[in-house]
């Protein structure tokens, strides 16, 4: 396994209220995404331990995409990895943080 | 131990222990009276007639001498694999037996359960580990599944399991991984009728199995685990 | 002059009929009329066969002589040797034991999937000499031309004592390769599953059929074409609903061929629900050359279909294709009649659009599904996924994609077909499907083949279709353009990772690269509950329990 | 209609349960994950494959479990254990109107496999003491992993099993029992030969669940309704009666090798037909003939 983290800066930070949300499964091609308000001083931390090593690249271009599309600060974000597609963690990233800011599915 | 040595030595003041394939049942004397004894021989495989036969007896005992100790005495190899007793709800017939030992524990009976020889996965759930308190014998085998097959199955290679197996008592065969994890509450050796007579005036305490595997240091969360839930405020 | 003149007068012209009688008389003793004990098959082929005979075993990707092929395996080398088997697929372990037992030496084949990987150890032992590795259409035809078989070992479900076969759904191959053989003094030899007074219908006529045999299993057929819908992704669905609005309803497709993978079974089960949303009934999907996919069912009852024409059939599909004689091409008995050959030409030069899968694709658009180490051929998909050179019939969506892929220049008008390759940027265990240099060149030198095996050629390609968006080749006019249009849709990959951010900026605007948004595709709808069905069980209740599936696909 | 088989653990208690009604306990950000996957180089899951808390049920209230069959199999390991068994133990103090059990597991999680044995020991003590203090432990199989190995017993340890034709019930896997014994024994690739050895049809038939629901949550969720009214009865006359219906099974079924034989001794007149019935249709038919 391997453990990777990252950090984001520059995000407007989410209404502290939201409550921490959990989408997907750890189990073969699959993630799951837990996303949690945290005092971070405007950070977004993503945390991520996976199965397949050697993808740490992959992961930076996956991260910095979806930050592009949600710009969050305070707010942490774990994964557990089994070898999931960046489509599929791209998915499950944008499920999370809609199940967090409460949209509508 | 051969089984008729055993009930000897568990038993010197005698036992109408009978047999019947791999099954045998009676009872022994000891100084606190009469104890019923059920067990199995020759690493029996348990399926669906032998689950039965089990409960059986229990129900009988229930019924006809209410307070007597049951002293469970199973060498298994583990549940019977087969088509047939799938077919048939072996689980449910396990589960029989496990509801019959419980009756008789809510009806005051003590359960006793002592590993002599084999205890493996399902046929151990069913039999010893059913009881107030399991205890084995020093030379008992009890395990779910060898190395080499869960190294199969898991995909973890033999020798990472092989050289976790020496510091970690989670997932390797062995009676003393077992003790430490707390499903053993002891290994019986010296004169196994005073361990026995031991046995019968421990107090019914509920399972505290939790417990002893926190004290042993062989099962650390389990107990802290539980407690948080059952303690969780909601 | 006068030399010559007295040659061709002195040649016997017709060797080939007298040696065939030879070999009849020979096998007389072993038949009643036309039927072969199945213990005498050994003595039948060692009595037929001669060393260095160009055989033709038949093995289908679905229906296989398997008997004949253990016979065959069987046979003593010494007597039987330096055959020449020509067959379209090589699929079981028996196709390759004729090579390792010295029966065989020379093989010309399409196909050769389950065995790939022995087949590249036989060839790289020198065991197997491979005359090429073909497309079906392009075998088929080199039977008529240069690779006429002179024995052909085939397969039905059931013959009559004159030696009519009855192919049943299944019929595949067998037309083509009695044709071949019959024809041109061969001998063909059927195992049948049954041998009967009086046959559903006749598929191959009496007198092409030299032996028939009964064979002491039915054959083996492989349920190649099952997808359980329960397999498919919220990936696959979205990938699915950007070929239907960015492709199937842009160029109108009428008429198509579908892969077998589970990208296409997803646009197929999204069409009742998907498509019908768009009001594209009626207007697309109408036609197809395509194996009767169970996955098709909820469009068919939905009222998408209305004809389907088949290269094999499928496992379970029998009584549900009986009962939809407008849809699909039934005989008089009631059931399908299917035919690789025809099949296959209908593919290549009526359908608007083939759309598939591949394992790997480069910045020119060559994809291929070689992978080091397994020589697994070509099947059908070439000819499926390549332009129809020789087609002038028009169509809107054949015109639109020649229209697009000459704009701008000073061309006569004419139509293009629509080839479209439709994969996920990354595969399991994430391989990714876009490198910069084809496995297949590795296999070619490896097996020093004379070209490495492209699966579909770049430029046939029209789209490339992944999650992250459409890229239209057709309306790239430089090789750049092409390379940053497929990188574009890359994702993640290395070679996505590769792209000149503005280029593929550019291409988008100008429509090259289309992404779900662009398409007014909103990702969150990508659910399975798109699915028509979810489950087999689905299909079978869309069938109205006429489709009965392998005990392999059901949970209940 | 939400499928039952393919929503995950989360999705089914969402649907389930009174809305917005269900509050875990230790929940993913308490990250009470498994240490010894960890050390086998395996990922964890932060709520260890079971998702434990309170909830109502049709306004009343509850406890309940949900396995998640996509990790791990649902497999039980020393903290997903303790989960269940906490939380059986909870419903002693709190005494809610019951306890559900969203059942989806291969048994004991092998990575640590004397603590999952052990703990699937406790969750059977534990069901076993609750159920002696009046509580009904109400059980739901209808994952996609099925119930098997020691939750296989411990579900039949429970009042009542809501099963769709989906579920599964058994001990040992068909595939276990295949490379064991051979696939003479057990073709684990038939699956029509499994479901109808294992599935939710059968048990039903042969009582061992008490109810065959369609793969709908809402379905589940009015069959539990149904039961939650169920008394726990543990007596000497329920079990003498029990034991006497798993008897006469040995003696009527004991000799016939398939589900098919046993539906066909229960009277059903074309038993080859039930695996294709849709739950409805298939309780109609075989009303007044389960063993």
């Amino acid at each position: 396994m391997e453990k990777l983290t990252f950090e984001f800066f520059g995000g407007a930070p989410v209404n502290a209220t939201c409550a921490p949300a959990l989408v997907g499964v750890v189990g073969s091609g699959n993630l799951e995404v837990l996303i949690e308000p945290a005092a971070l001083d405007g950070a977004c931390a993503i945390e991520i331990l996976t199965a397949a090593r050697g993808f740490g690249e992959t992961w930076r271009a996956v991260l910095d995409d979806f930050f592009a599309r949600h710009k969050l600060a305070d707010v942490r974000i774990s994964i557990n990895d089994v070898g999931a597609t960046p489509a599929v963690v791209a998915l499950r990233l944008d499920q999370a943080v809609e199940d967090f800011l409460g949209g509508e599915k | 131990m051969d089984v008729k040595i055993l009930l000897k030595q568990l038993f010197p003041a005698g036992h109408d222990v009978a047999f019947d394939g791999q099954f045998f049942h009676g009872t022994g004397e000891t100084p606190r009276g009469k104890v019923a004894i059920i067990g199995s021989i020759d690493a029996a495989p348990i399926g669906v007639e032998l689950a039965f036969r089990m409960a059986d007896d229990v129900l009988k005992i229930v019924r006809d001498h209410p307070g007597r100790p049951i002293l469970l005495l199973v060498d298994t190899q583990g549940q019977r694999l087969s088509r047939r007793d799938e077919l048939l709800g072996i689980n449910g017939y396990m589960a029989h037996l496990a509801k019959c030992l419980q009756l008789a524990r809510n009806s005051g009976h003590r359960i006793i359960g002592l590993v002599y020889s084999e205890a493996v996965s399902g046929g151990f759930l069913a039999s010893s580990l059913l009881a107030d308190r399991c205890y084995a014998l020093p030379e008992a085998q009890v395990k779910v599944m060898n190395l080499p097959a869960m190294s199969r199955i898991t995909k973890i290679p033999l020798e990472r399991l092989q050289e976790l197996s020496m510091t970690s008592p989670v997932f390797a065969p062995g009676v003393l991984n077992y003790l430490k994890m707390g499903a053993v509450h002891s290994l019986w050796d010296g004169d196994l009728s005073e361990r026995l007579a031991e046995a019968l005036d421990a107090p019914a305490e509920g399972d505290r199995r939790r417990q002893w595997g926190e004290e042993r240091e062989g099962r650390k969360l389990a107990r802290s685990v539980s407690e948080r839930v059952r303690h969780a405020a909601s | 002059m006068r030399h010559a003149m007295k040659g061709s007068l002195m040649r016997d012209w017709n060797t080939q009929a007298r040696n065939r009688q030879a070999r009849l008389a020979r096998a007389a003793a072993l038949a009643k009329g036309k039927v072969v004990a199945a213990a005498d098959a050994g003595a039948l082929l060692e009595t037929v066969l001669e060393p260095g005979d160009r055989v033709c075993l038949e093995g289908n990707n679905q229906k296989q002589a398997d008997f004949l092929a253990r016979v065959l395996a069987e046979l003593d080398p010494e007597k039987i040797h330096d055959l020449h088997m020509v067959q379209s697929v090589l699929a079981l372990p028996e196709h390759i034991d004729v090579f390792e037992r010295g029966i065989a030496s020379r093989l010309d084949f399409s196909f050769s999937g389950p065995q790939a990987g022995r087949l590249a150890k036989l060839v790289s032992a020198n065991q197997i000499g491979i005359g090429a590795i073909h497309t079906y259409l392009e075998l088929f035809g080199r039977y008529f031309v240069d690779l006429t078989p002179r024995v052909s070992l085939v397969c039905a479900q059931a013959a009559d004592r004159a030696g009519n076969l009855y192919t049943g759904p299944n019929t595949e191959d067998t037309p083509i390769i009695v044709e071949a053989t019959a024809f041109k003094s061969g001998v063909v030899i059927a195992q049948v599953n049954e041998i009967v007074d009086a046959l559903p219908r006749v598929d191959i006529p009496g007198d092409w059929v030299d032996f028939v045999i009964q064979s002491p299993k039915p054959h083996y057929i492989e349920p190649l074409f099952t997808r359980d819908p329960a397999q498919i992704s919220e990936i696959q669905v979205l990938m699915a609903m950007m070929a239907i609005k960015g492709i199937y309803a842009e160029y109108e497709v009428d008429s198509l061929n579908h892969g077998i993978g589970f990208d296409t079974a997803a646009i197929e089960l999204i069409l009742p629900t998907f498509a019908e949303s768009l009001g594209l009934k009626g207007k697309i999907c109408r036609h197809w050359a395509l194996n009767p996919h169970p996955a098709l069912i909820p469009a068919i009852e939905a009222g998408f279909v209305e004809s389907v024409h088949s290269f094999g059939s499928e496992l379970g599909m029998e009584n549900y294709i009986r009962a939809r004689s407008d849809i699909f091409f039934t005989g008089p008995d009631g059931s399908m009649r299917s035919n690789r050959a025809m099949c296959q030409a209908a593919g290549h030069y009526a359908c608007d659009m083939f759309i598939g899968s591949t394992l790997q694709i480069d910045l020119a658009g060559n994809s291929s599904t070689a992978t080091l180490g397994r020589i697994a051929g070509f099947g059908g998909a070439p000819n499926m996924g390549s332009d129809a050179r020789g087609r002038r019939h028009a169509s809107p969506a054949w015109l639109k994609a020649g229209r697009e892929a000459r704009q701008g220049r000073n061309l006569i008008p004419r139509g293009q077909k629509l080839v479209v390759q439709m994969v996920e940027t990354f595969r399991e265990h994430m391989q990714p499907a876009f490198v910069e240099r084809l496995d297949a060149w590795e296999l070619a030198e490896s097996a020093h083949m004379d070209l490495p095996p492209v699966m579909i050629y770049g430029e046939d390609v029209s789209h490339i279709l992944t999650e992250e968006g459409i890229a239209n080749l057709l309306l790239c006019r430089t090789d750049e353009e092409r390379e940053q249009a497929i990188r574009g849709v890359a994702g993640y990959t290395p070679v996505g990772l590769g792209r000149d951010k503005r280029m593929v900026e550019n291409l988008r605007d100008r429509g090259v690269i289309r992404r779900p948004e662009d398409l007014g595709i909103d990702k969150r709808h990508a659910t399975r509950d798109l699915l028509a069905a979810r489950s087999v069980k689905d299909l079978v209740r869309a069938s109205g329990g006429l489709y009965d599936p392998p005990k392999r696909f059901r949970n209940w | 209609m939400t499928s039952y088989y393919e929503a995950s653990a989360r999705e089914r208690l969402h649907a389930l349960l009174d809305k917005d009604s269900f509050r875990e306990f230790l929940p993913p950000t308490e990250r009470v994950v498994s240490p010894h996957l960890v050390q086998l180089d395996t990922p964890a899951a932060f709520d260890d494959g079971v998702i434990v808390g309170r909830a109502t049920l049709d306004g009343r209230p509850v406890l309940v479990a949900a396995q998640e069959g996509g990790f791990m199999g649902g497999a039980v390991g020393e903290v997903h254990g303790a989960k269940l068994v906490g939380l059986l133990e909870r419903a002693r103090d709190e005494k809610p109107a019951a306890v559900l059990l969203l059942v989806e597991s291969g048994g004991v999680r092998l990575h640590e496999a004397n603590a999952g044995l052990i703990g699937v020991s406790e969750i059977m003590r534990a069901v076993l003491a609750l159920r002696s203090e009046g509580v009904p432990v109400l059980v739901l199989d209808g994952g996609q992993f099925g119930c098997f190995g020691g939750m296989g017993i411990v579900a039949r340890l429970c009042d009542a099993i809501v099963m769709s034709e989906e579920g599964r019930l058994g001990l040992s896997g068909p595939e276990v029992i295949e490379t064991t014994c051979g696939v003479e024994e057990f073709d684990s690739r038939d699956r029509a030969l499994v479901w109808r050895t294992v599935g939710g049809k059968h048990r039903y038939l042969l009582g061992e669940a008490d109810a065959l629901v369609a793969d709908d949550i809402a379905a589940f969720r009015e069959a539990a309704i149904g039961l939650l009214d169920t008394t726990p009865d543990l007596s000497l006359a329920a079990l003498a009666a029990e034991h006497e219906r798993l008897g006469a099974r040995l003696q009527k079924f004991g000799a016939l090798r398939d589900a098919l034989d046993i539906w066909s001794a229960l009277g059903v007149a074309k038993p080859e037909k039930l695996p294709l019935l849709e739950a409805d249709a298939f309780n109609a038919v075989v009303a007044g003939k389960r063993a």
